[in-house]
């Protein structure tokens, strides 16, 4: 009887992980922003109140910038709707699987961090209520990882390497590292969330990175060369 | 190139009702969703898909490919929530909370109940609350979201830039998707390689045409008596339905009722 | 005159060549003019000064006799009284539904709602865009862009309106509508100049033609004396409209036709025949 | 038949109407052929299906005979065989320099370098391109841009070269040149098929017309049997050629004109001299 069940189990099991590879594998294109529903209410609400003032304090100095320089909307816009399509791009990553770049790199690297703040998220509302992906009361979290943390990673990373001279390395480690800064900041929100009952928290972290891991790395790598590729186009140009 | 969900949100049936009610409605059972368990959740999530799939005529293979989005991303996190590991020395004291499990060198990975009573909430909750979020996205056009969020006083400069770049997003991709079918004709994309270089060529391309483009719609702009604002108009012709409201209002106030009678008896 | 270019001169920053040189030119009030040219002989340049968005380096630009002001409020109201349609729609639409568009000129003059309103579904009514009113833009097709495009400028009641290749990408069907638009908008009383390198369609609708090349003034006059210039126009490779050859050819054929009678072997054409013919394309 | 499309249905998603509807078409190899049409009457989706950009809802497209694979190693082959050059140079253009773009095409077929660059000098020198070769793309006019992108499909040697509106919005001596250039290829055996709405270009330069009305194949064969279908093309607003309207009103005019002898009056124009005329627009 005992045999019996434990076979049972072993086949449901690996229905489970084949489907779960199956249609995990179809939709890593919106792995990186947490889907609508996903966080507890206090944690939805910390998260907004987290990411208000950072949206509020980019957009207060777009404003001003703005006042003296009306024309400059339309940069600005126009900026956001690139980063938007950039963002709707299919990017092979090195495993063979198609995903969505993030953009916000070289967003970051164009536009500066405030800017990419104000222009991510509103990006990230687009997102939303275009694409269906990620969703209103996750939008605080998700502001917070790809539109506050990924365009200071990627800010701060920038200025230091530029610093060596080494622009197309500086270049690539921007647009790397914030993508991975960003998953892992996802992790962080997500083990906050559901920490494990043994090992709280940390373990909870490391499990959610790891899975992430398998479609975040490679990805942040193709979208780092890619960002190369553009800035030596635009070298050129 | 079109996006889905937007044309959708032109063409449904429930276009010509008014943007505030649609959105009290789903905001009110999305408020409703976080206040209740399961069940409710379910029922939440099944009576606005009657209203997406039915109701606007949302075609149901589209509605629930938008639902495997969500569904996708519970999948990833499932086992990062269900599987567990403790240190073989330590694993009588997580013993109630273990389902099933096996060793695995020094360590013992098993399934947790806690995990999958977790998973399981958290299945029910998003299914419910991404079904309040597709039924605005897919029966509001995000004009008259604009309008809406402009007539609660939302600061100008956010609502102008949401305009233009609601506008801008469309003209670049259609560039974008233009260039792709140009290189695809001619055979790029066809190793990683060659699909990294076309997409570098593609972006470089974007931004370029993004550039120009500013420059030109600028312009526009000033020849069209630009002041330093986006102030735009229009009439209001929406028509209000008492059936729909009816329902709407009933439903919400029934599950609502429900919700306080699970509170009480502390289901 | 309503415009009046004086020796104006206008280079682009960076360009080594000037795209406006010298160029003396008067839009008469009331008339169909025609700026007839290659790409890149000066039109856009020459719409863009007239509308004050390009400031000339040299020479006077008159409006109603009078020299253009560069501050804010005067462009304004020139603006307001000289409309340009740009030639590619997706540059001058920036809202997302096709009324907000038509009401975006109207907000800027800081009118009333309620006007704006009134005056907007006025313009959806004239140029029958009723059906597409609450259509977001990157839903229409060119044709439909150019309409609204037009009515985003006819709703200012400008004095003088402006159009830049209004037919570049049209085909027939919609050329031949926008073009009778246009007419009905004559007849109310609006003095319109467009540009184009279409000889045929310069030649059905214009009553005043300029040919441009390189930036100057090459030629002007009625439809009638400009195409009779055919040396001067083959020289700057336009050459004539169709109808023109086309006439040439039979006068030729009937010219050298043994079977034809004396007189038509002596004309070709006759003379009062070949004019018949011209006009009755004149009409459309 | 080089290319032939049976019973195709291709609807865009999202639209409510089919772009093209039971379409039944067979390009003959050799010929100059030209697709006619309004805008948005299926030409271009026609050529996107053909390229095996978009695939049909229902109904085969056989190249050479056999079916459409949509592998990407068939696809590959495909479109080394079917050569397609966009309405807009823009759209195709993507590099930075025009010999970068040339090259682009040979570079995603995977060939060595030398042979990548011998061939890009070759089709630089064969299309007079040899002053733009390091121009940047964005410095180029639109004549330009369009006799770049031509090179960007020739040089990969195409048995098929489709060209969606070679002629938009080209002025007239580009217009020539183009249309000269094409007729050089097909002599050098490529066939070619071009879309577009315009009826005079369509008269003189094809072998073989198709028209085209929303999605469905309304006339084919030569242009003399095409354009003596007067009726079913007004029907469909397309018109016929400018030179059939200008000799019928010559033919009109002269058997009208009291002036003119006997025989002019009975039968207008003489059908050898009609024929004498039209056939002398034929040749390019």
């Amino acid at each position: 009887m005992k045999t019996r069940y434990r076979k049972w189990v072993n086949l449901g099991l690996m229905a489970g992980l084949s489907c779960y590879l199956l249609l995990g594998s179809a939709t890593p294109a919106s792995a990186m922003h947490i889907a609508e529903g996903f966080l507890p209410v206090q944690w939805a609400v910390f998260w907004w109140a987290v990411s208000l003032p950072f949206f509020l304090v980019g957009l207060r100095s777009l404003t001003r910038i703005t006042k003296q320089n009306p024309e400059l909307k339309l940069l600005l816009a126009l900026a956001g709707a690139f980063t938007f399509v950039l963002s709707a791009l299919k990017i092979p990553s090195v495993t063979g699987s198609c995903s969505h770049p993030t953009g916000t790199g070289l967003g970051t690297i164009l536009f500066g961090p405030l800017t990419m703040t104000v222009l991510g998220s509103l990006v990230l509302v687009f997102q939303a209520v275009l694409l269906a992906h990620g969703g209103i009361t996750t939008l605080g979290a998700n502001v917070f990882s790809m539109a506050i943390v990924g365009p200071l990673v990627a800010y701060v990373v920038y200025k230091t390497v530029m610093k060596t001279g080494k622009q197309k390395l500086a270049v690539f480690l921007a647009a790397t590292l914030e993508d991975l800064l960003t998953y892992l900041m996802t992790a962080v929100q997500l083990a906050l969330a559901f920490p494990a009952v043994q090992g709280g928290f940390i373990a909870s972290f490391i499990k959610f990175a790891g899975i992430f891991a398998i479609t975040q790395l490679p990805l942040a790598i193709s979208e780092g060369l890619l960002t190369v590729l553009v800035w030596g186009w635009l070298q050129q140009y | 190139m079109t996006l889905q969900i937007d044309t959708l949100a032109y063409t449904n049936r429930l276009r010509q009702l008014p943007p505030e009610h649609k959105l009290l409605f789903a905001i009110a059972l999305l408020l409703l969703t976080y206040c209740t368990r399961a069940p409710i959740q379910l029922a939440i999530a099944v009576w606005l898909s009657v209203w997406t799939v039915i109701y606007a005529k949302i075609p149901a293979p589209i509605y629930f490919r938008l639902l495997s989005i969500p569904i996708g991303f519970w999948l990833t996190s499932l086992p990062a929530l269900i599987i567990s590991g403790v240190g073989l020395a330590n694993l009588s004291s997580v013993q109630a909370d273990v389902w099933q499990g096996a060793p695995w060198g020094s360590y013992y990975l098993y399934f947790s109940h806690h995990g999958i009573h977790q998973a399981g909430e958290l299945a029910a909750r998003a299914i419910a609350s991404t079904a309040c979020i597709y039924f605005i996205i897919l029966t509001v056009p995000f004009t008259e979201i604009l309008d809406v969020l402009r007539r609660l006083g939302c600061p100008t400069l956010l609502i102008e830039l949401l305009l233009l770049m609601y506008r801008f997003i469309f003209v670049l991709l259609r560039t974008a998707s233009e260039l792709w079918t140009a290189q695809q004709s001619r055979c790029g994309y066809r190793t990683w390689r060659l699909w990294m270089k076309s997409l570098g060529l593609l972006v470089g391309q974007l931004l370029r045409r993004t550039l120009e483009n500013y420059r030109q719609v600028s312009l526009a702009l000033e020849s069209r008596g630009f002041t330093g604002d986006f102030r735009v108009c229009h009439s209001r012709r929406y028509q209000p339905s008492r059936r729909y409201s009816l329902e709407a209002f009933f439903g919400c106030a029934f599950l609502a009722a429900l919700a306080g009678w699970q509170y009480a008896v502390g289901l | 005159m309503l415009l009046a270019f004086e020796h104006i001169d206008y280079t682009y920053p960076g360009s080594p060549q000037p795209a406006v040189q010298n160029l003396t030119l008067r839009l008469p009030a009331g008339k169909r003019c025609v700026l007839l040219g290659h790409n890149g002989c000066g039109k856009t340049t020459l719409f863009l000064l007239a509308n004050g968005l390009y400031k000339p380096q040299r020479g006077v630009i008159r409006w109603q006799g009078a020299p253009l002001q560069y501050d804010r409020a005067s462009l304004m109201a020139l603006r307001q009284h000289v409309g340009l349609v740009f030639q590619d729609p997706e540059q001058q639409l920036v809202a997302s539904s096709v009324e907000e568009d038509i009401s975006y000129g109207l907000c800027n003059l800081g009118l009333p709602d309620a006007e704006v309103n009134r005056k907007v579904s006025e313009a959806i009514a004239h140029f029958n865009l009723s059906e597409l009113a609450s259509r977001p833009v990157h839903h229409l097709s060119l044709g439909q862009k150019k309409r609204v495009s037009l009515a985003d400028v006819m709703v200012l009641q400008p004095k003088l309106l402006l159009l830049d290749e209004p037919t570049a990408y049209l085909d027939r069907l919609h050329t031949r509508d926008l073009m009778a638009k246009l007419h009905q908008i004559q007849a109310a009383g609006t003095t319109i100049a467009l540009s184009t390198h279409d000889l045929d369609l310069a030649y059905c609708w214009a009553d005043w033609i300029f040919v441009l090349n390189e930036g100057q003034l090459v030629l002007e006059g009625t439809p009638q004396d400009v195409f009779a210039q055919r040396e001067t126009l083959e020289q700057i490779h336009l050459g004539v409209p169709l109808v023109f050859d086309v006439l040439d050819k039979v006068a030729d054929a009937l010219s050298k036709d043994s079977q034809t009678t004396e007189e038509s072997a002596r004309h070709g054409l006759p003379e009062t025949l070949r004019q018949r013919i011209l006009d009755s394309f004149r009409a459309g």
